[in-house]
């Protein structure tokens, strides 16, 4: 059961979060000049990694805001939050 | 050694031995006609008949931690084919038959016990939905009828069919030859078959990379040393994903913690299997007498195997609300699993980008059901280079065309 | 009942309450404080049950959680199963028998109450003995937010159990002392019988607090009967002692065998002889002061047998000194008895092996092979074990971030240094909060413990046979033979060793066994301890009962259920209802004597032919404000909203990035910069998050709005060719003309002061009006519209003639007659797919292959030929076939019935369905499996009433 | 028809049993008052006052507005509640002030209901169903809290040492009322304190 920090709300336990899946996958420019392929990529493709991972979150039960977070897929850990317009962060 | 395979074990019953002997323990060859990666369920059935059917002896099988370790280890062990769609009955059903001669097959006392499973409607659209599902059903040869509530009664006295409940049940779909078997027994039946028939059983062995020679693999790098193969199967189930960043494709799954749990040894009390989909659980009775359940999938990707304890309290709200009988039941001990979901929640079985890789991942929660099943068809696809009929539809190449096995919606309950 | 095993005086028990109970049929007496276990060893009576393998009789082999034998079933009060008559606190009434291996469920529902609890706190102590106390009252002293729990009925841990003295008192004294300072910390929240049962991530832990099973029948109803305290703490010290650990040799499983500190706890704390003849049997110290004590307390101790080459010098003299034989170098090697342990074996020790065996008579033969740190939780929390060697045990191998193990649990064996070590852990987890440790006193000074030697490390006696009644795990009757078996059958791991032989998966989980599982596993394979190591500790660390984690979410409180402003009414009326996701929908209002389908015709007929009224305020809203609310809602529907007009309505589709319908709706434009968003019942929720998660991840440049006005705006469809009257008598103001309120039009008006918005919208395909007004006054202007439809006959209906009427229009239900696979162009509705648009959500899928395939399913209508049959939803459709017959499986199909009703206006049932490449077939006569037979069904249009569409202005 | 048409709080069947509670816990349903959702960006909208209050930009805070709150829902989000001018017009006055500063504003009177919990057991019972932390050093007057309670989802507002508010969707309010009265069972049991 995570404590998971919303950017805006502080730390709220894990069943007020709805999981948004791997963050920065972008809705692509032109999806008709997208051949098949391409386009079965964004819909149907996500990173799975086992370790650090760059997803999506929304508060849905506080305030319904979405943000990104780094978190570790083996330990469930939380490396960092940050806001959805922002890059990645760099973590050592 | 084996014993009456049609009914749960009667009150108190101890568990049949195990053989006295199952497998060696070796040391790993420098080369493998097949390498099989990944040493559960599938990884073992594979071994066993591509031995069996197609005398293919040469194989390793690989697994990083203990045989059978993953989610053969950790499920709910329910049996079914009653699946929608025409493809998915076709796979799960031709599994299902080799369920029914299996104990004789590995000569193993496996307890599969065809004690019916339920799955309840609470809601209109569940009696459709399920009334969808079982006129499929009969119409692909699997066996399954719709049952009121009462018959519900009838067939498992102990669920609560009043209709003053939050979500009154409304009926089922029943499988009468669908049931439960024990999985260590299972999975070590076709292990101790396959090493019987030669082929190595490598534990402790993690595949850290691939030698490729442009689309072909030919070695497997592992914590034990590289192994020449000339085929590899990937049956990594959770883990597939890391297996195949290695080999630089993607495959469309989502790795997510499924948690499961016991209760103590009970008198016998459920004599069915009954799942349901709107409240969120399924329960058998085991051999011993113990409650095995399992819940929902933890929403978040997660290779820890443990999910999270609200999905546990809230399953058991779901059992005391269905069955009264089991306030007192005491939760005894709780795991998790990794079960690698696919967008269509239907496997993703075959080709990959390479001529002599074949896949075999997404089974979600259906993987232990399909064991002997996918295991045959695996091996088949190995020793043919060309994948099964009943395998083909799964084929990853339906992401770019459209053509899913959606059981999503209509499969109602995904367990 | 007199016992003359109860001691004259001493314990924690209150001699001056007898409680009467009944085990196995037959009546005891024990005392306030008691366990049914010491009651039970009182009068005598060790023998619980017999085993679930062998049918050997098994009795209690030790005073707490860890005994891995002594299970029974309660009946009275109410029927629990599987609880250790060590853990079961004594109470008047009690009704219990011993359990052979399977508990029984009570056949009637429990009607006790269960609830959950959160707490926050800096500190969680978790074990209330030396350790924990110390460093629980270090927290509370600094003021920090304390939370201390406790599994037994009193704090005390292991000095409840023994006559340790603190500064020279009874350490009781001391323990009360803390206690009472606890009390007096306003921030200390301190809970006995509750038992941390699992630790999971950053800080959370489980607890199940026992509130008034100790009170047997007199438990108050309106207290919850088990509590779990869901506990957040920024650090956690787990001071859970340890378990003493047997030595494993033949017939080691008769009852009267006991773990040297247990019975040493019954005496100490039950005041009670756990038999009259003893021999001790151990690897380690400790149990000489189990020795001395049932010797001081009457308890003729044949022998203390000691493995060790040479047995601790001061021991010797205490021994000495009671006339207590010591046999160092020895064994025991086996035992005689048929109930009860009778005699112990005793040999030698020669380089390993045990010599020639001497029978020593006993009713009671204590062991201790030494003692299991309790590192449970911090195994749950995944700290990894290192074997220490010198301790013979499992320690915990590394620091975890904001775990800390204290006391026994740590591997600390002795009072003043558990005492030193809570202290320390206390202060470092106060450090670990940057919060300075405390000014305290001095800690009591515990009496000097004897120079003792170090204990030795042994799993098991050789029995010279094959070990088949050397007990590892006594519930599951799994022996050293089985170990052996599983080693010899290749198995390596203690995950395979422990499945093959089923030794920890009991009821104990292993508390006693699994260690010496391992320990004797890795000498049967030649490798250290190290290389087996230990299976994973699971939570919970004792069973948790159902109710107690289903707590209060059960009966009507199991699952939320959303009502509408007029729910009262719709009750009133003797509305049947329908759950629609959570909310209770009117299905159909019948009247005396009709049942669905006679009430759901005329419901049908009344709203064609007169008017009718539906409770349409489930369905989902969202106010769509903003200069680009027009540009988002362009790029979610498929078809064209920025040209809506203001004033005016339009029906959308909405679909997935994979080119499937999620849902459809109308939109209302209600200004240039604001429309109402109109979703089903279902999708509300999903529908709203959708938009969300667009505008916020993927065009966060869009200036537009959101809100959900669900439960703001009650909705009421006035439908049928009278409804025109209906709404023209209550808005006297409003020209309900077709020329001034034209078909798919809004217009806003007020009733008594009050703003209501009227739509012509049409779900029946008849004339109809929406009525949108605040919730507030949603009863007034229902039962308005009632009143002034009276005249009419209006007919108030549910969903199950919505979906009847909306169904011979053809108009489908997301979610009923599309599944998720199902494209805007498969449900004939191409027109509402913008070609204009660049782009829109799906719109790339629909390119796709798949989407290509002329046999896509499309929505058409079926006619059953023989103009009666219902055919049930969801039935299959396979090709006509001329003998009426099916063939053999597989047998291809064709589709599906989605919707399917009798219909007052055509006067025959109907349906819709899903059919591969439907629309080329109508005309077409197919069949349909119902029951044993073939229906033939004839394919048409999804329109069957009205096609021209001739009703909708009236 | 120009009679004034009545209103009908959902809770109403529930009236009773609120009043039977002993004082250790007591709820009470809230009065009707108009409520409206603003939305705005605090970057541009920092100089608006609502009825003299500033959008408070502190997370989980709220501020008094007139005789009413108002009540941060998310960084450009607030609930406007109080008694004032009737809920359209209020709509509209705020359209107007927050248009100009690409805002926006919904009247959701109706959207919400508000029950008023007190008593000195008042936080043992939200504490049965609600995660976050309710320490009277933590969740203090003036904060507030978008959270679960039971099932439902609630907007919690610390009015006092003992006091709170509950605003719940009003499709809940039924739910909630139970659940609050179950939870309140054995601290103010009237049969506990008849």
């Amino acid at each position: 059961m995570q404590l998971i920090e919303c950017p805006w709300c502080g730390p709220r336990e894990e069943v007020e979060f709805h999981y948004g899946g791997q963050a920065h996958v972008a809705y692509p420019e032109d999806p008709a000049a997208l051949d098949d392929e391409q386009w079965a990529h964004y819909v149907f493709y996500r990173d799975n990694p086992k370790g650090r991972f760059a997803e999506r979150w929304s508060h849905a039960a506080g305030c319904r805001r979405w943000f990104n977070a780094v978190r570790d897929t083996a330990t469930y850990r939380f490396e960092s939050v940050y806001h959805p317009d922002q890059p990645k962060p760099v973590i050592p | 050694m084996t014993g009456d395979i049609t009914r749960p074990r009667t009150p108190g019953a101890d568990l049949p031995d195990h053989p006295d002997f199952l497998w060696r323990n070796p040391e790993p060859k420098k080369s493998y006609d097949v390498v099989i990666v990944g040493g559960g369920g599938h990884g073992l059935a594979t071994a066993h008949y591509l031995a069996k059917n197609h005398g293919i002896t040469n194989v390793a099988v690989l697994e990083k931690g203990w045989l059978a370790g993953g989610n053969m280890a950790r499920n709910t062990t329910i049996i079914r084919s009653n699946y929608l769609w025409d493809e998915s009955s076709a796979i799960y059903e031709h599994s299902l038959k080799l369920w029914e001669g299996l104990e004789e097959d590995l000569g193993y006392p496996i307890l599969f016990s065809q004690r019916g499973v339920l799955n309840l409607a609470h809601t209109l659209q569940d009696v459709r939905d399920s009334i969808r599902r079982v006129e499929a059903n009969k119409l692909n040869g699997v066996d399954a009828e719709w049952v009121e509530p009462d018959e519900v009664r009838k067939i498992c006295p102990i669920v609560n069919t009043s209709a003053d409940i939050r979500y009154p049940v409304m009926g089922a779909t029943y499988q009468p030859r669908a049931g439960i078997a024990k999985h260590d027994y299972v999975a070590w039946g076709f292990a101790r078959r396959a090493d019987e028939a030669g082929i190595d059983l490598i534990q402790d062995c993690e595949v850290t990379g691939f030698t490729t020679d442009g689309n072909r693999v030919t070695g497997v790098q592992t914590s034990r040393g590289t192994i020449a193969a000339g085929t590899v199967a990937l049956c990594a189930a959770g883990h597939t994903s890391v297996l195949t960043d290695m080999l630089g494709f993607r495959v469309p799954v989502q790795s997510h913690p499924l948690q499961a749990l016991v209760s103590e040894l009970l008198e016998p009390v459920h004599p069915t299997v009954v799942m349901s989909n709107a409240v969120h659980v399924y329960v058998s009775q085991a051999h011993k007498g113990e409650l095995v359940m399992g819940a929902g999938v933890d929403s978040y990707n997660g290779y820890g195997q443990r999910g999270a304890f609200h999905i546990i309290e809230r399953q058991m709200a779901a059992a005391v609300e269905l069955f009264p009988v089991f306030a007192r039941a005491h939760l005894l001990r709780t795991w998790g699993g990794i079960v690698d979901t696919s967008p269509d929640a239907s496997p993703i079985v075959g080709r990959t980008p390479y001529d002599n890789v074949y896949l075999n991942c997404g089974w979600g929660t259906g993987g232990f059901k399909a064991t002997p099943g996918i295991g045959d068809a695996m091996a088949h696809t190995i020793a043919h280079g060309e994948p099964h009929p009943y395998v083909a539809p799964f084929a990853l190449d339906r992401f770019v065309s459209g053509a899913l096995v959606d059981e999503h919606g209509a499969a109602a309950v995904a367990h | 009942m007199s016992s003359s095993f109860r001691t004259p005086d001493g314990g924690r028990i209150d001699r001056s309450t007898t409680l009467e109970f009944v085990f196995d049929g037959q009546s005891y007496a024990g005392h306030a404080g008691d366990t049914l276990a010491s009651a039970l060893l009182a009068s005598g009576r060790h023998s619980i049950a017999t085993s679930v393998k062998l049918g050997r009789p098994r009795g209690i082999a030790a005073a707490w959680a860890e005994d891995p034998s002594g299970l029974v079933q309660i009946e009275e009060p109410f029927p629990e199963p599987m609880l250790l008559a060590t853990t079961v606190e004594l109470y008047d009434g009690l009704a219990a028998h011993g359990l052979p291996g399977q508990g029984r469920l009570a056949d009637v529902p429990d009607s006790a109450r269960y609830d959950a609890m959160h707490a926050h706190v800096d500190v969680l102590v978790v074990g209330a003995g030396p350790a924990g106390l110390a460093a629980a009252l270090t927290a509370a002293r600094a003021g920090a937010r304390v939370a201390l729990v406790d599994e037994q009925a009193e704090a005390g841990g292991a000095l409840l159990g023994s006559d340790d003295r603190l500064d020279g008192s009874p350490a009781a004294d001391w323990v009360a002392s803390a206690v009472v300072e606890l009390a007096a910390h306003p921030e200390v929240l301190h809970l006995q019988r509750t038992t941390a049962f699992g630790l999971y991530d950053d800080g959370f832990v489980l607890a199940l607090q026992r509130r008034t099973d100790h009170l047997g029948g007199a438990a108050p109803r309106h207290e919850a009967r088990q509590r779990v305290w869901r506990i957040r703490a920024r650090q956690i010290v787990v001071a859970a002692g340890a378990h003493e650990r047997p030595v494993v040799f033949a017939d080691n499983d008769r009852p009267g065998i006991m773990l040297a500190g247990g019975a040493r706890t019954f005496l100490h704390r039950y005041g009670v002889r756990a038999g009259s003849e003893a021999v001790v049997f151990t690897t380690n110290d400790s149990a000489y002061a189990a020795a001395v004590d049932l010797a001081d307390a009457g308890v003729r101790v044949a022998a203390v047998v000691d493995a060790r080459p040479e047995a601790p010098g001061h021991w010797l003299a205490a021994c000495a000194d009671r006339g207590i034989p010591v046999r160092s170098g020895s064994v025991v090697t086996g035992t005689d008895g048929d109930e009860r342990v009778a005699a112990a074996h005793v040999a030698p020790l020669a380089d390993g092996r045990p010599g020639d065996a001497e029978p020593i008579a006993c009713d009671l033969l204590l062991v201790s092979g030494g003692w299991n740190p309790a590192v449970h939780l911090f195994s749950q929390a995944r700290g990894t074990l290192r074997f220490d060697a010198a301790l013979g045990a499992f320690l915990p191998a590394e620091e975890l971030d904001g775990v800390a193990v204290a006391g026994s649990a740590a591997g600390v064996m002795d009072l003043a240094g558990c005492l030193a070590d809570g202290r320390r852990v206390g202060a470092a987890a106060l450090a670990a909060l940057a919060v300075g440790a405390p000014a305290e006193p001095a800690l009591p000074a515990a009496d000097d413990a004897p120079a003792g030697l170090g204990p030795m490390t042994l799993w098991r006696v050789p029995d010279g046979g094959d070990g088949s009644t050397s007990f590892v795990d006594l519930q599951r009757d799994a022996t050293v033979a089985d170990l052996a078996r599983a080693a010899g059958a290749g198995l390596r791991s203690m995950e395979h060793v422990k499945r093959f032989t089923t030794i920890g998966t009991a009821h104990d989980q292993g508390k006693t066994s699994g260690v010496l599982a391992s320990g004797i596993t890795a000498e049967l394979l030649g490798i250290p301890i190290q290389a087996t190591g230990t299976t994973t500790f699971r939570p919970p660390y004792t069973p948790v009962a159902f109710a107690a984690l289903a707590g209060r979410d059960r009966g009507r409180l199991f699952d939320p259920e959303r009502t509408t402003a007029v729910h009262d009414w719709h009750v009133a009326e003797g509305a049947v209802f329908e759950d629609v996701g959570q909310w209770k929908r009117p299905r159909y209002y019948p009247r005396a004597g009709e049942d669905m389908e006679a009430a759901v015709l005329r419901e049908c007929a009344a709203t064609r032919s007169g008017v009718g009224i539906l409770d349409g305020s489930t369905l989902g809203k969202i106010d769509v404000q903003g200069p680009d609310a027009a540009v988002l809602l362009d790029r979610l529907y498929t078809n064209l909203m920025s040209s809506l007009k203001v004033g005016s309505v339009r029906y959308g589709v909405m679909c997935g990035v994979d080119g499937m319908v999620i849902d459809d709706g109308t939109v209302l434009r209600l200004a240039e910069d604001r429309f109402l968003v109109l979703t089903t019942t279902g999708g509300a929720a999903k529908i709203l998050d959708w938009m969300e998660e667009w505008v916020q991840t993927e065009w966060p440049e869009l200036r537009v709005h959101l809100a959900s006005v669900t439960e703001q705006w009650s909705t009421f469809p006035v439908v049928g060719p009278r409804s025109r009257d209906v709404i023209g008598a209550v808005f006297g103001d409003v020209d309900v003309s077709n020329e001034a309120f034209p078909f798919m039009t809004w217009r806003d008006t007020t009733l008594g002061g009050v703003p209501v918005r009227l739509a012509r919208i049409s779900f029946s395909g008849e004339l109809a009006y929406e009525v949108y007004v605040s919730s507030w006054y949603a009863l007034a202007v229902w039962e308005r519209l009632v009143e002034a439809g009276r005249p009419h006959g209006i007919t108030p209906y549910g969903t199950e003639t919505m979906h009847v009427l909306r169904a011979e229009k053809g108009y489908p239900i997301i979610g009923q007659d599309t599944d998720g696979t199902v494209t805007p162009h498969d449900l004939g509705m191409a027109w509402a797919v913008s070609k204009k648009k660049p782009d829109f959500v799906g719109k790339r899928s629909f390119s796709r292959p798949a989407n290509q395939n002329p046999l896509r399913k499309q929505l058409v209508g079926l006619l059953p030929v023989d103009r009666e049959t219902v055919l049930p939803e969801g039935s299959q459709i396979v090709e006509f076939r001329d003998d009426g017959r099916l063939p053999a499986p597989p047998v291809p199909m064709l589709g599906h019935v989605t919707s399917s009703y009798r219909s007052a206006e055509l006067g025959r049932p109907f349906a819709l369905a899903l059919v591969k490449g439907g629309r080329a077939r109508i005309g077409d006569t197919v069949h349909v499996p119902v029951g044993g037979t073939l229906v033939p069904v004839e394919v048409t249009g999804s329109v069957l009433v009205d096609p021209e569409g001739a009703r909708r202005d009236g | 028809m120009a009679e004034q048409l009545s209103r009908t709080h959902p809770l109403e069947a529930w009236l009773p049993a609120f009043a039977e509670l002993s004082g250790a816990v007591r709820i009470s349903a809230e009065p009707f008052v108009p409520m409206t959702v603003l939305r705005a960006d605090p970057a541009t909208a920092g100089d608006v006052r609502i009825r003299g209050a500033a959008l408070p930009t502190a997370p989980g805070s709220w501020a008094s507005a007139g005789a009413g709150w108002l009540i941060w829902l998310g960084p450009d989000e607030w609930l406007l509640t109080g008694p004032g001018a009737a809920p359209e017009a209020l709509e509209e006055e705020l359209r107007t002030l927050l248009r100009p500063v690409g805002g926006s504003a919904a009247d959701v009177s109706a959207q919400r209901i508000g029950i008023r919990l007190g008593g000195p057991r008042a936080r043992q019972v939200l504490a049965k169903g609600c995660s976050i932390d309710l320490h009277p050093r933590v969740f203090t007057p003036g904060q507030s809290a978008q959270t679960t309670l039971g099932q439902a989802g609630v907007l919690l507002l610390a009015l006092g040492e003992d006091e709170f508010a509950v605003l719940v969707r009003s499709s809940f309010g039924g739910y909630l009322a139970s659940w609050l009265l179950d939870a309140s069972l054995e601290y103010a049991a009237p049969a506990l304190t008849s």
